[in-house]
């Protein structure tokens, strides 16, 4: 093998995984394979380019079939590297199926980790924080917005992170698990946690609707006030941070928690601490 | 207002195409058309009432802004919420005779979607259903790929999981949304919007976010020390009324300067011979993300 | 208004708990029942006006908001302003038909608390007497030590001061108050509001927590840089109307900032062979607090 | 000695000798032994307990008839671990005299400083100015809001640091003493600078009623309103750093810079500048 | 409105003293005198209308606020703008009865800046005009250096100069202010304010600040993270609206934190040995400015 | 001459060289050689007083024929260093042409850059920004204080400048070129940066008239409202950036940036979405 011409995968061919991953790595998910299938998809036409024979098509296939899940947009990175490995393995063969599925699972959690907060919990908040204010009012343009800006970022932040995963190879892995990518998460954990406080103070809305009235209904005491000149959204922190303990400190599941807050908010309600003040 | 059976039908692709795991990619799908935001532009469109549609599905986005799906672990599924939810909160208003962007319209939005989506668990049922079907396809799948059949695979990962979409997504979204208006009428009567029960649901609409806020902090705090950024943030956007890109602008100077820190550090841990003092471990342990 | 002799002996209890030293301890006396804004509910509800005893109050804990003793050395002593200040601000403000809560009535209170809190010193002046007069209770004290009459401790420590303040704080508030309405009204014949005397005196009572101030900073500021986070702090308040918490909030990042900055420096000295270069050295010096 | 068993302060002796702490330390205060008498007041039980004989008791409050300040609150550390230090020396004796009293005296400074800026230089002015905004009007709403939160902060955080002390034993010194003492130190210096700055922003205002009125009387020059243009409390700013120079750079005592000020309000009120503008 | 030739012979005696090179040295000159701000002090002074022309100066000094003339690159020369410019907006507003301090006259004084000092290239043609000029005295200079007769280059740096700017300053100045005013009317004529030119050059007159800024980011910015803290200090003003003291104030203490981190980068680079990794460069990279 | 006594410069002759650089530094300024005259009359009264024979103060003054040109402020601590290396040559004569003008050369780049971002780009805009809140309305109040603020900075910023070069020689280079300096010119910038962006959100303002209107001619989208609340200022910093682009990152001088904006102006008024909205 050493001294046949060396093989790269076509522009074309790439192309193609990338589409396979960016339709579908979620469409067949399973709680047990999540996102398995969607990465074989994604590396047929790789693998059906840079071997001719059965043999070692199937061989390679079965790399890919060791369970996958990550953060589909940010993970696409990973199915780039894998891209540039499979390559090499073609080429002179010390890559090996335990390489690269160390790498794929080593990588596969810190990215869902980072992808999970920083393009589902902070990118797209932004967007749709800034697309809402838009359609206040009932305007569809910023449904219209969303739709536009965040299928570009999509689509192209995407192809972007494959084509450099490819370029790379597991010198990316050095990028995102050496120092500086510590250093780049700690950025990005950073920006997502003040964003993440803006959506919150923004978005999130916790009052009391508690009033102290003297005889003639005047209110003396409206506690909501109080709270806020204390520290402007005071109660909806509270309540975030108190969520935020029992699920990270207590482990109570998220959909306990929220059954907690039915209990809360029934309790609230019939102490006249909370009143959505609605009417048909 | 009534939902047509053809309305219906169209109601029920949206929301295959937009579940966790739905058939259009989750870039184009669940981030997109999942998005109750966008759900309420097409759901006036198909109902013929954009506004209500906008009206409703912003109100419903607030409370869905921060949803997150770790690890397949979901809270709440927005193909309920979008395309049974709104539709329904759609009729609601019109049947009340409520103005399409008044609070009140919003709230009953609010509440329909919390009621359809979260509390009733219809959108998770869904969800689980359709991860539950597709252990059949996969089964399918690996059998495929045993044989070397490959290019099966495709249609193991494109075609098959309609199927669990036409029974998990589209039936339910056809029958709920076709026959929810009546129920929707009949809930009116039930529960008289200033009685406990409906003030309850609606409270609870007002505090659900907070739980999907606090799911995204748990990905981020690990030390009491994180949450600094958190209410930073908060302050700039509830004391100084920062909108959201604002907040993103100020917050890169931060980031710059904890990644220069950050750098600085590992630098000089690697100047540092092996045997590390106290200091730089307690140090250490703050550190990590 | 008149304060009578109860009123004014229970006043006079107040000033012996609340002083520095106090009988109360500093946690629960001076910094709790010595603040103004606490004297003033404490003195509303004693001479049966809790509106006028609470505005008078806070408008005094303004001009000692920030009042720091370090090593004992009291610049105002809080009980001559609590207790004998305020009585007395609030049986003018009566005596002048002012509405409690008006800005008039707030600048007299102001006044008052300057006049007989600090430019007249009666609060030093107590404060150094109840000092001295407890060196004898401190000399019985020694020489039960010498003894090894443990036990005798504790009436020194808690037992005798009070004679001290039966002295220096009872027997002047219970005087100062009773007697005090009549010299406020004849201040009033004195002094006019328009003239000079009383329009410094007030100009006065708004520059006086200059100093307050201008004493914590000396603790905080050692080098032309560290005025940058005072300048910074009093920018958010000033131009950006945050409020206390919020400027607190906001603080935490800068200094969990400098922390990690600190913490970096300084492992990263420990790295550097003894022979130091003179960068350093400079560094060093405007990073001692 | 050494084969006794290890003689421990007991939880009930350890809680006696906090209370006499937060009682007394400073009731008996005289400017030649500020808290000495505090402090003996509240080693006593400990060593009553630790020492059966009345020779090795009296050695041992010996101790501490050494002058001692410190702030108050924060200073129930050095409480906390002296009782450690009795407790180790009550054990295998190497620990004597000048240890203990050394490390009195070399903490008692730093936590002075730290405290008198933190506790009473910035936790206290923030309670209070929250405190304040809540009794505007006349309400008794932020006396008691004050009462209560600063009690409880100052009771359970002395009871803290005495327990934390009594843990750490001398270990809590290099915390406080070492680099990341003094990073801690800094962090501090940090938030205090920025809140006093805060304080100093929201309740101190100086202000001028100089104006130029034309022909007509109506103002064109308000030059209060051209400072504040210039920068939000200019004035305040400029008094306040003008009596720091005088206190740090000139070492003139306060009263001395508030004869000072009494003599600045009176000329600029007799020239105009200065008008409270107050009338019966 | 008429401008004597009294009166433009004192603007020409300005517009020679305040020019970038001017006769009054650059602090005096070009930095006080030539800045619109004080040029429509001396304009109101001269023309006898202060009030118009500190309005038109106002105006004017928006446009050039950021203006830099990095190596004697001029992109507007101060001198046109701000002695032929403002007079004749001066005029304009006479003319058209405008009220001083209008919006349309602060808008009409920007479009007759713009089209006399920056489109007109009036100024710039008038900088390289002097400084070529200049060369002749250069060259006499040379040649008393050569001969040693160094008292020559006195006459040279401070006198001979003023023949450049007779003619490149005062005499364009004389001419274009006497006769300018007809000129103003003529083009009021010809370019009626509905019109397509007017409504470019005003706009133009909004967009060209933009031009000064990029020039002054050109050298702050050498990575794309040197945007960061010019976009911090756009959100302060734009967002918060902080003004430019509090925005300086604020920035200081993020000046304080670079400054330490790059100390504490340095001496720890000092302190790794010779052999440096690749994080390091990396990280040198985006450091430098 | 190393028996002789040591010579130095009179204070008067330093306050010459000052004057004569503070005001003469740019007069004869030419493309060909910008400050170089300015720099030779600054350092004649130097090398007068420092040489007695011809011969001397001719190889002397050899030395500043070189071209020079910097920011003209800031660039007075060169001038003054220069003083105090061309005292040591008078001295003993181990600093000599090539060291005086190395210096010269090196530092008058860096200094250029900095003092023009710094004390033109970043202290006069500031200064000038406060000025005009305070002529607004037409009131000589704003020049007269511009005047008066940035003289007194400037004349005593120079002298300062000046004498502090001249005390610290070539010192005063190690400050401005080694790692300290790069901190403080990093600082700096960062400041620079963040008030340029004040200065352009404050004081420029790039607006669309664009609005889509319905029948009845309420305009149901205005997009300069919509623009912004995505981002105060956002049409403003997009302008901004791209200036900056087309200069940095095309090499397009700012002459033609100018007429492209002209350019981009005419196209704006002609489709609707510029309009200064103006009428006599
Ligand atoms: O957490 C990683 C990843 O897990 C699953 O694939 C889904 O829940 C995704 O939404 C998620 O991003
Ligand atoms: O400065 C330390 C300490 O000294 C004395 O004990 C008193 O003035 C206290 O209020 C102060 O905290
Ligand atoms: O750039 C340095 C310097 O160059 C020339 O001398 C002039 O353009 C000055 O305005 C500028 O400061």
């Amino acid at each position: 093998m050493d001294n046949t011409e060396k093989k790269t995968i076509s522009r074309k061919t790439l192309n193609k995984s990338f589409h396979h991953w960016f339709y579908g790595h979620l469409t067949v998910f399973s709680q047990e394979h999540m996102q398995t299938f969607g990465y074989l998809t994604s590396m047929l036409p790789i693998v059906e380019e840079l071997y001719d024979n059965k043999e070692d098509q199937e061989k390679a296939m079965k790399t890919y079939t060791a369970f996958f899940n990550t953060e589909p947009q940010l993970g696409t990175v990973i199915v780039g590297v894998t891209a540039s490995l499979e390559e090499a393995r073609a080429n002179h063969g010390n890559v090996d199926d335990t390489t690269i599925n160390g790498l794929r699972a080593g990588l596969m959690g810190p990215i869902a980790g980072i992808g999970d907060s920083l393009v589902v919990g902070t990118l797209i908040p932004v967007i749709l924080g800034i697309a809402l204010g838009m359609s206040d009012g009932g305007s569809p343009l910023g449904a219209i917005f969303y739709i536009i800006v965040w299928n570009l970022l999509g689509y192209f932040g995407m192809r972007f992170a494959y084509f450099k995963g490819y370029e790379l190879g597991d010198k990316a892995v050095g990028i995102l698990v050496g120092a500086q990518g510590k250093a780049i998460r700690r950025a990005i954990a950073t920006v997502g946690g003040m964003v993440v406080g803006g959506v919150a103070a923004t978005w999130v809305t916790v009052k009391t609707s508690f009033k102290l009235t003297n005889s003639s209904g005047k209110a003396y005491l409206v506690l909501q006030d109080k709270l806020d000149s204390v520290y402007p959204g005071l109660l909806t922190a509270l309540f975030i941070v108190a969520c935020w303990w029992l699920m990270a400190k207590k482990n109570i599941s998220p959909i306990k928690v929220m059954l907690i807050l039915v209990v809360v908010a029934l309790i609230g309600v019939l102490l006249g601490f909370f009143n959505p003040g609605l009417s048909y | 207002m009534t939902i047509s059976w053809i309305q219906a039908s169209i109601l029920g692709i949206f929301a295959s195409l937009s579940s966790m795991p739905g058939m259009a990619g989750s870039t184009i799908g669940n981030y997109t058309l999942g998005r109750p935001l966008v759900g309420g532009l097409v759901c006036g469109l198909v109902l013929g009432d954009l506004k209500t549609g906008i009206a409703a599905g912003v109100a419903m986005q607030l409370v869905y802004i921060a949803l997150v799906t770790p690890g397949g672990t979901v809270s709440a599924d927005l193909r309920a919420v979008s395309y049974i939810g709104i539709p329904l909160a759609m009729v609601a208003i019109h049947s009340q005779g409520l103005a399409a962007t008044s609070t009140n319209a919003a709230d009953l939005a609010k509440s329909m979607g919390t009621l359809v989506g979260t509390v009733g668990t219809v959108g998770t049922v869904l969800f689980y259903g359709t991860a539950t079907m597709n252990l059949v396809w996969q089964h399918i799948g690996w059998r495929a790929v045993e044989k070397g059949d490959f290019k099966k695979l495709y249609a193991v990962d494109w075609g098959y999981p309609w199927i669990s979409h036409f029974i998990f997504s589209f039936i339910p979204t056809l029958l709920m949304t076709h026959f929810g208006s009546s129920a929707v009428t009949a809930l009116k009567t039930a529960l008289p919007m200033d009685g406990i029960p409906m003030k309850t649901l609606f409270t609870v609409g007002a505090l659900l976010p907070c739980v999907g806020i606090a799911i995204l902090l748990k990905q981020i705090v690990d030390s009491p020390l994180d949450f600094i950024p958190f209410f930073v943030g908060f302050t700039f956007a509830a004391s100084l009324h920062l909108n959201l890109v604002s907040v993103t602008v100020v917050s890169l100077i931060f980031a710059m300067i904890f990644y220069k820190l950050d750098m600085a550090i590992s630098t000089n841990r690697q100047a540092v011979p092996s045997g590390t003092t106290s200091t730089i471990d307690d140090d250490e342990e703050d550190e990590d993300i």
